[in-house]
Parts: structure tokens; C-alpha cells; sequence
């Protein structure tokens, strides 16, 4: 049975190859990240030249000035394609880190903006990733912005969103606004209409997302889950059992 | 340098200073803030490098801090900083939201002793409207193109925790570098270490790529796993067990106050 | 990362390439500098950084160079670089004068992505008005401040010589950590090593904080004694004696030309 | 019999430990600067608490960051004392290590400025060290400015030179220009007038240069012999011969 975070891995995964993007050589991954991390590794897997960097690697992590490396690397332009969240998502894919009500957070204060002020202007690519698909997250408007989504001309920019994958569908970035991409198995157009309070264009009969197929299983169960083991034991666990494939 | 007691360590933090910590997984601190607990330090404006996690909760809900400038304040795998929010909430808790890259470029700017530095992105981000120490100017060498600078920032205390000391007060922290500029940006740095060195880490080939040298260090205390419960490089692990226990305990007033009695006013009351 | 032969990685540098360049006693690529003279590159603009000696000289005398950009020239205790002068004298050498914090604050200027940085102090020389890429500001964050501004400055190739190298393209340069802002600023960073790691340098906690992350490294190639006669950390001292044979000989044309010949012309050919 | 490097030494050591400057705790020096380098050894080894960084040093070196490293101790304020030469010095405290003739030395060329621009500025005290005493090397105004002498309101500075030793004096400085401060044995007010292309005042009655009292001798001639010999082996052979006292 395929569990649904190895949907979520696959279709990340495919967005990451998408041909019509350039291509990526070097993806970093930051914090807390489970399933980008395995997304990365499973497109590595799969036999592609591409580097990770993975933020919170506990043995041969690539950095030896720690986070500052990361954005340096990514200031000088290194990092291809990056991955972000947010508390509150909305249709320009700005991100809110902070929280609403007053600023710094007097409603819900969500944990902070991290590197994604930055890193969202730097990277040519970023993928936009969050599990929970409810008005509450995706929003007309973020309450506060941490990281701009769009910016004006003049602004020195790499790139825009080129996605945003959540638990229930795959939405496409163009610069400017969201496209229904592809729904996930059990929702329908009208069900993502109902969870997602920005507005989004929805083209005429939305693919579904599809499974992976059975030679991305094995490398998720297989190879892809002994590199995340140390580094994630509790998501390896939840989704892939207690015994190692 | 001799090394001094870690309770002696703690008191030469005054009240109200701005302290610099780096987060778990960095070479955090974890025993010295708990001795900082029990000296009873008050008003410390804490700088997370660049962001904060159980050090800055716990001094915080033991009522040790005034404010806290930070990128985020998150716990291990549980994404909460349950103190934090708690302090935020009920208004306690000043706080001045930065992001990561801006953290280390103030540091930055203050080791290499210049006023400001320029950083890319962040323009478009309500950080910067809400940063009125931050400005943004036309980039002098190209027209049209407006930048980010931020201000030189000078920890008044920087604290973490290394592997080893020598007796010339280099102290040795392996690939975590960054915390080179952590000490070279703040006017003070205090170091507790799992053991002693016996020799000088900077003669030492081998060792001196992982050393700050004492010239950045004023005092240094042991205080094995000093770090625990996060972890210290390939000495140990994380104890993530302890960490989920924190953040449980600490999303009320009572479960806080039960963690402070074990793990920091008694356990350690010795040391 | 597979190895090169020493050759492939000076045929890697291309003619008119602004190449920077670590001084004597900083990890100097002189192994690499003759296959350079042997490849017969031209038209370099060389970066010192922050000063340059016996590899620029060399290069310079062979008729590689363009142009140079550094802070000083001058070889060993002799404080002369006699190729340099020569050439300066001669009008065959473009000399663009820095001094040795500039260099230093341009390369971390591209090292984090930003188009200037500022830097105290040099108000007054007179390398203010010689460099048009500079710029004098006013502190935007304090009124009656004057300032320097550099630009960035991302050298199109870097080369330096290390200790050792591993297959994943790391390098381990030991305590000389500034070549990692070299490497970090560059487009392409070309490594010559004395020696193959075995293993995985950034896995080896006693090795990593010493090492350079093969993301920043192109190419590298084996160079035994490569750093001579320049020393290499613990590993050989420099050959002084060399170094005032060399600044002897390159007084003169003919000297220069029979120090060529013993030196790197035929004695490497076969490298 | 003293050697007149020895009093040199001695010299520079008396100006470290002048009690009308603010004490030097940590002093560095730069590269191929014996003098200076023992000068500042004899200071420490006397019991005098104080760093010393010395940029050349074989064994030990207390940089991680090279050359770097050093700027930015400077830049922090941490390094209380530099010590400079030039050459060309003029009556304004002005270094010129660019060379004659047009920009960028078409004359005679000196090796470069090295980070002298950058440390003039930003050391509390300069200690400025030439051993030729010339009207070649001491000059009414040099050639070229790599590091200026004083620096007008506003510009931001934390010392100037506060004295000149040469081969035949020494020159006190108060901010603004030379003063004759003592004469090494075997000059004279005449001599070191006829030397000297700057204007400076002369006291009535300048004193000799002190000779080095035995314990600062046999210091010299041991401890601190044993720390330069490493980094200085010329030096030290032509001093004080080729066997260690």
C-alpha cells in the first residue's frame, strides 16, 4: 500500500526533474524537512548528478561555518533549488513565518521567519511544501509577510515559487499566481476549492497525482530510508515501520 | 587561563546583558544556561545565532530574560518553543524578529569592525518595516538596484559550548567555525567544555583548524556534556527522548516549574 | 571527483583568465605555476591575495601575465620581486595596487553574493583615487562618517595547493581557513595536493574543520612538494635558500632565463 | 659589546612600555619585521603581561584565518599596537610603500602598501621602524600616500604614530609632527639634521638612546634569541653569531 508521504516524495520529486525548469544540480535542504529531504535523496537515487546539501546531516555534514555556509552558498548563486513552508501560504506564494494577529505574532505566533527572507530571493527555484491544505494555511492574504513572493522590478531576484505541493493536491507557480496542478487520490477540484481560501486558476479536467511507480517504492523503502534513518528516525518510523526493507 | 568554577562562569553574566547563543545542534550552552538559572541572572537580552531552541525557552520561562532577538525559536522535531510562546503571549517577552542570513551578517559586519554590511533578498519582507535599525538603500555601484544593510551587532556575552580547552584559552570546536564569528563579533566570550586539553590546540596541526584562539575567550569552566540534551558533535547525541520531554513539560506553568526542580534548581545545584 | 594529471589542470586556466593567486606561506601553487609557464598560458590578470611572491614573479617573468592586482609583491626575506619590478619597469605589467584588507573584504563581498562591502581605515592613501572601483560613502547610518566601499570581486579561477584530497573533491587546507573564501568567491577553484585521502575528509570530525567542501573544487591534481619551494603547515618547510637563488637569478634576464630552463622547463616537462 | 640592533630593540621596547601611552596588551607583528618582533618578545619575557601576535610565526601560528584574521582583530579594536615602516616617510607621519616617480611607481618601486592604509587607522598606537636614516627615505613630503599619517575631523581613526626609531634616532610624534627624542651613540643634533629631509623640533639638549641594561641584554641574547630563531635565522646569525648563548 502506498502510504500518502510517499506520494507527496514522488510528486516533489517530479517537480524537482521537471524538464521545462532549469535543471538542478545542487539542492539544499534545511531543517526539519523530512519529506523534501527524501525527495532530494530519491531523485539522487534515481541515478541523477545532483548534490544535496542537507542542513541538519548528522555525520559528513557539508558545512564547516554551519548555517552562514548555506546562505553564502546560496548568495553566490550555488544553490539551484530550495525548499519552503509557511504557517499562512497565499496566492502571490508569499510566506508567513511569523504568525497573525499583531506583529511579531500576538494571535498565533508561528516559530519565525528562519533563512526564508532570503533564501526565496536567492535560490532560481524554490518548491513550496506544506502537509496541512485548509483556509487556515492557504490564504487570500498572509497576515504578515516573512518571505515576498513576488517583487517588484528592480529588486534583485534569482526566481519565484516554481510550486507548492500540499497534502491534498500540486499547485503550479507561474510568477504571478497558482494553478491546480494535479489532485491527490480522494480529493476532487471542488474539495481543493474548499480548503484553499486564495484563488487559484483550475484548468478543465485536473490530472491526478499520479503513484509512484514500483521502482521508486523500492528505492523509497530501500536506500532512500537508510540515508534519512539517522537523521529523521521518527518520520522513517511512521511511515515506513519499524523494520528497516 | 585557568579554568573557574561553572557557577563562577555564570556570574559574569550581568543582569541585562545581551547574550548571543547558538541553537541546539550548534555547540549550545544547555549547562551553562542552567547555571544561569540558579544564579538567578535577570533582564538578558538574548541574540539567537541565528536562531534559538531549548536554551533560550529555558531561560525564558525561569523568567531570565527581558527580550530576544532571534529567526525563530523551534525545539527539536516538535517545531515549539513552548516558553517562548507562553512569554510572547502574555507580554512578558520583547521580540525582534530577524532572519538567519541578517543574524550572521551583523556579527559579520561587527568582526570585521565596519558599522553595517549589505545582505541580498529580504526586501519585500515585513521584517524589514518592523526593523527600524535596518535600511535600505540604492546600491552605490549600480543604479537602480535597491539593497539591504543591516547594523554592526556586538554581543555584550557570547556563550556556547566546546569540546576542549587549553590552558592559553583556545578552546576547540571542531566544524562548527561559525562559532569563530560569534566570538570575534562579541566583547566578551565564556566557554564551557566537556574536558581540558593538555598542550596548545594552536600548535597542534591537526587540531588547530577547529580551534578559536584564546585571544577571543575570557573564561572558560568544564562541564561535561555541557551541551546534553542536544548534542556535541561526534562526542554524543542528541537526547531527543529529553527534548519532546521538555517541550511537553513546558506547555504549562506547573510542568515547567516540575522540569526547572529536576533537571536545573537541585540536579545540578552542586556543580 | 577523479584526479587530473597536472598538465589537464593548467590547461584548465584560460588565456586572459583572472586568476587568483595565495602568497608564499599560504598554500602557493608553485608546482601548478610551472605547468602553467610550460603550457605557455598568456595574458593572465593576476589576483594576489592579499600579496603576492614567488608564484606571481614566476609567472610573471615567463611572460604569462597581463596584469596584476595586489596588495604587495616581494619574495622570502629579500622583500624584492624581481620579475615584478622588471616588468612594471618596463611597461609589460599592469600593477593595480590594493592593500591587503581590501582584497580580503572584495573576496567576501562574492563570497556572500553581495555587490560591495564596506571597510575602515585607508582614507587618506592614495589608493583611494587610483581605484575608480572604489567608492567613498557617507555611513548611511551615522551623519559625518565617511566610508570605503569595494565591490565584490569573483576571480573566474582560484588554484592553491593543499595537503590532500578525497573523491568527493574535498581538500584539506589544515589552519590556512582563508583559502576557503578564496575558493568560496571564485568561479572555478583548480587544487593541486601532495596526496589522495582516503575516505571521506568532511566525515572525519578531526579532518573537517581544516577542510574545503568539494562543491567549491573543479579539478584536482597530485603535485608531491607541490607548495616549493614555498613550505606547506607541518608538512616542509620553505626551501630559503631557493627562494634567494630565485630572487638572485631573476635580476636578470639571463639569470631568469637559466633558472626557467633548470627549473621548470625541462626539470618538470615530464610532470 | 652591544650590538646596534640591540639597542634598537631596546629602543622600540621602551616605546611599548611608555607610561604616558595606554598600555599595549596585545601587540602584533607583521611579516619580516625582526626588530619588532623582538622588541615586542623582550617586552614579554621581562614579565610584562601581554599578547603577542606574530603574523610569521612558523610553529604555533595563532591565525585560523591567515593575514585576515589579523584585519579583523584590528578592525575590533583588539590589536593595541602595530608596528610600520616605509619607503618613504614624511613630517606628517605619512607612509610610502608604492614607490617614486608616476603612480604606481615608475621610479624606484617599493614592495606594495601590504595593510598598512587599513591599520595606520585602526590601531591605537603605530610604532613606525625604518633603520635607513636618509633624506632618500626620510622625505619633506612622500611620493605617494599608501597609509596617511593623520586623517582629518570625522574620518574615523583610533591612533597615529607615536614614534619614528631609526638607524639614528628617535623621533617622538604628537599627532601632528616629528620631535627629536634621543640620539643614537655616535650621532649628533647635526647629523641627524643633515639625514633628515622632514622638518621636526629639537630640544636643547636631546639625550642618547639608553644602551640595554644587562638583564635586558642577557634576555635578549637567550629567551629571546631561542623565540626568533625559528622565524629569523639570518637575522639572529648576523646579531648575535651562530652559536645560541
Amino acid at each position: 500500500m502506498i502510504q500518502p508521504e510517499e506520494r507527496l516524495i514522488a510528486a516533489l520529486a517530479a517537480l524537482i526533474l521537471d524538464p521545462a525548469a532549469p535543471v538542478a544540480r545542487h539542492i539544499a535542504v534545511g531543517a526539519a524537512s523530512p519529506i523534501p529531504a527524501a525527495a532530494s535523496w530519491l531523485v539522487k537515487l534515481s541515478g541523477h548528478d545532483v548534490r544535496l546539501s542537507l542542513l541538519h546531516l548528522q555525520r559528513g555534514n557539508p558545512f564547516t561555518e554551519g548555517t552562514r555556509e548555506l546562505f553564502d552558498l546560496a548568495g553566490q548563486g550555488r544553490i539551484d533549488l530550495f525548499f519552503l513552508g509557511g504557517g499562512q501560504i497565499d496566492g502571490q506564494a508569499n510566506l508567513n513565518l511569523i504568525g497573525t494577529g499583531e506583529w511579531p505574532g500576538t494571535g498565533a505566533r508561528f516559530p519565525g521567519s528562519f533563512g526564508s527572507a532570503f533564501m526565496y530571493l536567492m535560490t532560481p527555484r524554490t518548491i513550496l511544501f506544506r502537509e496541512e491544505h485548509s483556509p487556515r494555511v492557504l490564504v487570500p492574504k498572509v497576515a504578515h509577510i516573512s518571505a515576498a513572493g513576488v517583487s517588484p522590478p528592480g529588486v534583485f531576484r534569482r526566481g519565484t515559487a516554481q510550486a507548492l505541493v500540499t497534502g491534498r493536491c500540486v499547485f503550479r507557480f507561474d510568477g504571478a499566481r497558482f494553478h491546480l496542478a494535479s489532485l491527490h487520490p480522494g480529493e476532487t477540484a471542488d474539495s481543493v476549492r474548499a480548503a484553499t481560501g486564495f484563488a487559484y486558476t483550475e484548468p478543465a479536467g485536473v490530472p491526478q497525482t499520479p503513484d509512484p511507480p514500483p521502482d521508486q517504492l523500492a528505492l523509497l523503502r530501500g536506500p532512500v530510508r537508510a540515508r534519512m534513518q539517522a537523521t529523521y528516525p521518527a518520520f522513517c518510523a511512521r511511515v515506513w515501520g519499524d523494520s528497516v526493507a | 587561563m585557568a579554568f573557574v568554577a561553572l557557577a563562577d562562569l555564570a556570574a559574569r553574566v550581568p543582569d541585562g546583558a545581551l547574550l548571543a547563543i547558538p541553537p541546539d545542534n550548534s555547540l549550545t550552552p544547555a549547562a551553562f544556561a542552567r547555571a544561569l538559572v540558579r544564579r538567578g541572572v535577570r533582564g538578558l537580552r538574548l541574540l539567537g545565532v541565528p536562531v534559538s531552541g531549548y536554551v533560550c525557552d529555558l531561560l525564558i520561562g525561569a523568567g531570565c530574560v527581558a527580550s530576544l532577538q532571534t529567526s525563530a525559536a523551534s525545539i527539536g522535531e516538535t517545531g515549539l518553543a513552548p516558553r517562548f510562546a507562553r512569554a510572547l503571549a502574555a507580554g512578558t517577552l520583547q521580540v525582534t524578529d530577524a532572519t538567519c542570513p541578517a543574524i550572521h551578517t551583523m556579527l559579520q559586519a561587527a568582526e570585521k569592525g565596519v558599522p553595517f554590511m549589505p545582505l541580498r533578498g529580504v526586501l519585500g519582507s515585513d521584517l524589514v518595516p518592523h526593523r527600524p535599525d535596518w535600511k535600505v538603500v540604492e546600491n552605490p555601484f549600480a543604479a537602480g538596484d535597491p539593497i539591504l544593510l543591516v547594523p554592526a551587532l556586538s554581543p555584550e556575552v557570547a556563550a556556547f559550548h566546546a569540546v576542549c580547552a587549553d590552558d592559553d584559552g583556545n578552546v576547540y570546536v571542531g566544524r562548527r567555525r561559525e562559532l569563530a564569528t560569534i566570538a570575534h563579533a562579541s566583547r566578551r566570550t565564556l566557554v564551557t567544555v566537556e574536558r581540558h586539553y593538555p598542550g596548545n590546540l594552536l600548535e597542534d596541526e591537526a587540531m588547530a583548524a577547529g580551534t578559536i584562539s584564546g585571544v577571543y575567550v575570557d573564561a572558560i569552566a568544564l562541564a561535561p556534556r555541557g551541551a546534553a540534551p542536544s548534542g556535541l558533535l561526534d562526542e554524543y547525541a542528541a537526547d531527543a527522548a529529553h527534548l519532546a520531554e521538555y517541550a511537553r513539560a513546558a506547555r504549562s506553568d506547573e510542568g515547567f516549574a516540575a522540569y526547572l526542580a529536576q533537571y536545573v534548581t537541585l540536579a545540578e545545584a552542586v556543580a
